[in-house]
């Protein structure tokens, strides 16, 4: 299997989901000649040509506006939001039609669509660029978030989430794109949306994480007994997964970089507090960015969780 | 050097049937006498839903229903020159294009007394639920005929909506992907010089909103939109125009919405009684009834006929609405996503069993 | 003091901040010569004329963009969204600019601005005339969020969001417009943004709620000694009222009509399981909405928590 | 009744100087000699700020930058008409309107090495932060306008954005929100031909951008935009518009984006040499230099003079921005709310004590 990052690995999702069904189409702003900003879409106008991969003007409504109807006609378009930070001007787009078309129209239309997007901190680029608002996403019904954590993850579920017969909003990494490179198979390979993975057993602690944060908390961690479970679906997420490992460990850390209030973290923390209540040694404790918007890149290192926030809430957690 | 032109534009408007029921032949489209009787008995039906729709509210047996009357000939004359297979996005206000199409009055009932099942248009028909949130569905008609040129469906898209969407940002931003990528698709606009309170001069400082076509390239027209004829022509040449890969039409159907907003509004509040009365006298029913009399194609007795029926199949639609039973409460779910998620399974048992 | 139902303390309120300050202006659809589509803003073109009392074009993101304009230069605008269900359009410019012109510019600038819109189920309107979405306000750092729980909570509150420096979310609670009238004072009165209330003391369990959901709580639970919390701002909310009652009772449940996942009752466990764990002497039990879209009115009734869930939930608590 | 023209529009477009440093004199607005040369002292020093913002990013002393070269008189021009008091809205490509307005050049290399205090406008000037998200700042314009012709101020209000700006929903509202109101703004476009990747002929059908206007019922001109007398006195008579209760217009810069998107771009990837060597000739400075040694106002040794000059004035901003101390850490909470909430005075200390 060929090492591949992050950019390779959806780029190659893509390229094949796209020979693989014709119903595939790619649309967004530069996605098309210049092969995205981050090359994601590299090469694909070339080989799929300008009905299925297509520039679109400057204008996020309308790009995931005309996706809706596309998906309604029965394609699977992809589009590509430039930056997470822009995805707001489509909120009402994804809200009141992707959402609920499937449920308006009591399963007569639905709209198989996937809104791909850079997404998170770390890259020290302009305002609204390193975004990581999954949580407003996570609150409609009807729309699945999807968060790789690295170039294989992202590669099968992104294959998943344009075969998913309902909207996905995929979550991509920013600051992964190029970190690392990791084994990717080729061909028909996908990852289940869903379902979470735990990245490493451990007994002392619970620690969730995703995106990003997965390899900041691991790396944080390495001398502590936890149990790390990489959620990658935020929506509908593994609950399962989440109480079988806060049974055996009673202790839990959550981590992400969106603000704290009503950051996803608060769903997983509620969802223990109600369903696992009795097994908890401790406080559900989470470390997040703070209630600020994103610095610039000169104070965004204090924004974003690092090791020893990771490392301290952990340590407080062993004391109980 | 001087201050150059560099661009004229002009804005026409078609009208071929006027309130005294003449016509000016030269421009009056390729109708049957069985099409006009049809496009009349079409404009009785919706109306007779209508009117339906207002005592059904006023009973307390649907919600809050918006009326049509006085834009029965923009919704039937441009729904009339639709094909089989032709895709059609709604707003709210379409009770004669619903009717014109062919979908079930009953499953409008049903909806207006709040039931999505209403909405679930029947195979064969490709009518998308109605947009409540408005002009946001103008995109999804682009990326629709969009899709339709990519399969080389010969299909046409309409969609319609107010005075009041045009102000909207998806407007814009769904005409002007209209105008980069030329799919086959009509956007019909009923300006009923209302949104809500606020009057059209007030929505715009355009002069007519058909002039807003020039911003994205593409043509758009006036007509008069309570003369079904115009308002069919234009339809019709803008859908061919649309099959024959010219790219997309927008129609401004100059109307008046002769009603409150909906039920649930009093328009006396912000409109002078004069000004419905003026409109009155455009009527577009009435004018095609007076064409109809001059060809010899109404008398009376048809027109008691034709409302007895139209009566016969209004009463029974709204029977068969009332019929229905009651939507299982588990039909809150079951169609969100494909399937259920986790949470959903759990919540589902729970609506189950606590039952309120 | 006169009895009033919410519709007249809102008006109220609007009437007396502009006539104590010039700076208030009123804007939105309908909001001018039809005096609002529920009538809150009644009256007030009449009295302070056209500059002051601004219909505007069918544009949610330009209704709240030129308040934000509005509030730059000093004004202190109340932008009238017509539903809740309609301010998605507007979500951009609500969390990209009013919630972060303030530090965006480090202070220079700011947006004391409110946005008031009918909020939550149970009139049996039209789809998307019955959302419940404050948890996406309340995640957006720079964005206050206030819900009011009768008429005279309503014209305090609305007061305290006018003369705040910083943007209001302000949620009015449709289905209690009319319903129940309260005296309501005249003249200079504000309630505090920030402080919840509790309404009624008790010991075996803490009850949370806000909106409409408040009344419902306090009448399923007359027959339990339960401490019951009305919430009254959202964000910033009031974890110090919270955690003192959850120390007393060890009990809690929360009541919201939004979606469960990610609504914003996930924070307040959220928060209790971090910040008073040891207290707690059962889960942190939440009665919400399922994740689905709000269904129309024949299944309403079926969506929005009852009685009897609230009722059983407190049961299920006692229990432990 | 037949088919009718019902309104005729035209677009005119505005040259003066041309790119050999001919001007129409019946076009040239009042300048000053004095006026004259300060504008071309202002084209040098922008661009002497701009390719110093390249070298510093490339050095890793900044982040990504996006150059304003070619578009020199489109800023400089539209800028120079504004009054003190005025307002303006900047996109993010707008260096050369700062430097114009006095806004210091130390505070913009601060904000384009990642410090927010580079945007804290100073006193005395009316300068809104760079919107990044494209156009949505727009309608903020239209709101401040309104505002301020409330307070009875004789203040005019400018936006800047780009071609690109033009397709967003917030473009449409906004404008259609100053077409309606009529208050005292200014809409400038800096038309430069690409929206990243994106050509001007792929962002809307329309012939012109200027055209858009004819929409919203005010006026839109296109102007030459390497043409600073053009740009200057079209600004000039809007902003005399605006100012004199005439509402708003639409000023379409029709110019030309020579550099990358921004540093983070390869143009290589999307457009052709030739294409951008076609436009270096219309060089916008070297125009107005042109003219000016025909005035006899520019010599070699005033060049040299000027350069010096210019790197002078940028060097010292660059000192004075990198020799500012680090922001504090706790400035992340600080602005958010004029106050702090209870969570954030925990979350400051969490900041304060693990520092990470
Ligand atoms: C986005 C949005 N904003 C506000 C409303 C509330 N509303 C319903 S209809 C309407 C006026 C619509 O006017 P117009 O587009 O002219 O259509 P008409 O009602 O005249 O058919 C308004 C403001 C809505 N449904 N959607
Ligand atoms: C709403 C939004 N979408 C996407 C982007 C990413 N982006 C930054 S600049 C740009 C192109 C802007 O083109 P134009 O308006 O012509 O301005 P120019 O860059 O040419 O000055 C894009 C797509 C953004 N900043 N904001
Ligand atoms: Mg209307
Ligand atoms: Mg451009």
């Amino acid at each position: 299997m060929p090492a591949r990052n992050m950019v390779q690995a959806l780029n190659l999702a893509l390229r094949e989901e796209m020979e693989r069904d014709d119903r595939v189409v790619v649309l967004g702003e530069d996605v098309g000649k210049d092969g995205g900003v981050f090359r994601i879409t590299d090469g694909l106008l070339e080989r799929f040509g300008e009905e299925r991969v297509m520039d679109t003007p400057l204008a996020e409504s309308a790009i995931v506006g005309t996706a809706i109807g596309m998906s309604l006609y029965g394609l699977r378009p992809v589009a590509e939001i430039q930056f997470m930070g822009f995805i707001y001007p489509a909120f009402d787009q994804i809200f009141s039609h992707a959402a609920r078309m499937r449920n308006r129209s009591r399963g007569r239309f639905s709209c198989p669509l996937v809104i791909r997007t850079p997404y998170g901190a770390g890259i020290k680029a302009p305002e609204l660029h390193e975004e990581s608002t999954e949580a407003f996403f996570c609150h409609m019904p009807g729309i699945k978030v999807v968060v790789p954590s690295g170039p294989s993850m992202a590669k099968g579920l992104l294959a998943s989430a344009i075969r998913d017969p309902d909207p996905v909003v995929f979550l991509e990494p920013t600051r992964l794109y190029r970190l690392v490179k990791e084994e990717v198979p080729d061909g028909d390979y996908t990852i289940p949306i869903g379902q979470a993975r735990v990245v490493r057993e451990g007994s002392a602690i619970t620690a969730i994480a995703w995106g990003s944060m997965l390899e900041r908390t691991v790396r944080a961690l390495e001398d502590f007994d936890a149990e790390i479970i990489d959620l990658l679906t935020l929506s509908p997420f593994d609950s399962e997964t989440i109480l079988r490992s806060v049974d055996k460990t009673g202790r839990v850390v959550i981590v992400h970089e969106a603000p704290r209030t009503c950051g996803f973290g608060a769903e997983l923390a509620a969802t223990i507090a109600e369903e696992a209540i009795l097994s908890l040694r401790g406080p559900v404790l989470r470390v997040t960015g703070p209630d600020v918007p994103v610095p610039l890149a000169k104070l965004v290192d204090h924004y974003l969780p690092g090791a020893a926030r990771i490392r301290a809430a952990v340590e407080e957690l062993l004391r109980y | 050097m001087p201050r150059t032109v560099i661009e004229t534009f002009s804005v026409t408007r078609l009208d071929i049937l006027d309130a005294e029921g003449n016509v000016d032949e030269a421009l009056l489209p390729p109708l049957s006498s069985d099409d006009m009787v049809r496009m009349y008995e079409l404009l009785v039906l919706s109306r007779t839903f209508d009117d339906r729709a207002l005592s059904l509210q006023r009973e307390g047996r649907i919600g809050t229903y918006p009326s049509i009357l006085g834009q029965e000939a923009a919704q039937v004359g441009s729904a009339f020159a639709l094909e089989q297979g032709d895709w059609v996005l709604p707003s709210f206000r379409e009770t004669g294009v619903h009717i014109t199409l062919g979908y079930s009055p009953a499953l409008l009932f049903q909806y207006w007394a709040g039931d999505e099942r209403g909405l679930a248009c029947p195979e064969g028909l490709n009518v998308l639920p109605v947009s409540v949130s408005v002009g946001t569905h103008i995109p999804h008609a682009v990326g629709i005929a969009m899709a339709a040129r990519y399969r080389r469906d010969r299909v046409a898209v309409v969609a319609y909506f107010g005075d009041g969407a045009t102000s909207k940002g998806d407007f814009h931003e769904g005409f002007n992907m209209a105008g980069v990528f030329r799919p086959p698709v009509v956007f019909i606009c009923q300006n009923n010089q209302w949104a809500i309170s606020v009057p059209r001069t007030r929505q715009t400082a355009a002069a007519t909103l058909a002039q807003k076509a020039i911003a994205y390239g593409f043509e758009g027209i006036q007509v008069d939109g309570n003369d079904v004829f115009a308002v069919y022509a234009a339809t019709r040449r803008a859908l061919e125009r649309a099959r024959s890969g010219g790219g997309p039409t927008f129609i401004e159907c100059f109307t008046y919405r002769l009603s409150h907003h909906t039920t649930a509004d009093d328009a006396d509040r912000y409109r002078s009684a004069s000004e419905v009365e003026e409109w009155k006298k455009r009527d577009p029913q009435e004018r095609l009834r007076r064409y109809l009399e001059k060809l010899g194609y109404w008398s009376e007795g048809y027109q008691r006929e034709l409302d007895e029926r139209a009566r016969g199949i209004i009463d029974a639609a709204v029977r068969a609405a009332e019929a229905a039973p009651l939507p299982d409460r588990r039909d809150i779910f079951t169609t969100v996503f494909e399937g259920l998620t986790p949470s959903q399974a759990r919540e589902l048992e729970v609506l189950h069993d606590a039952g309120a």
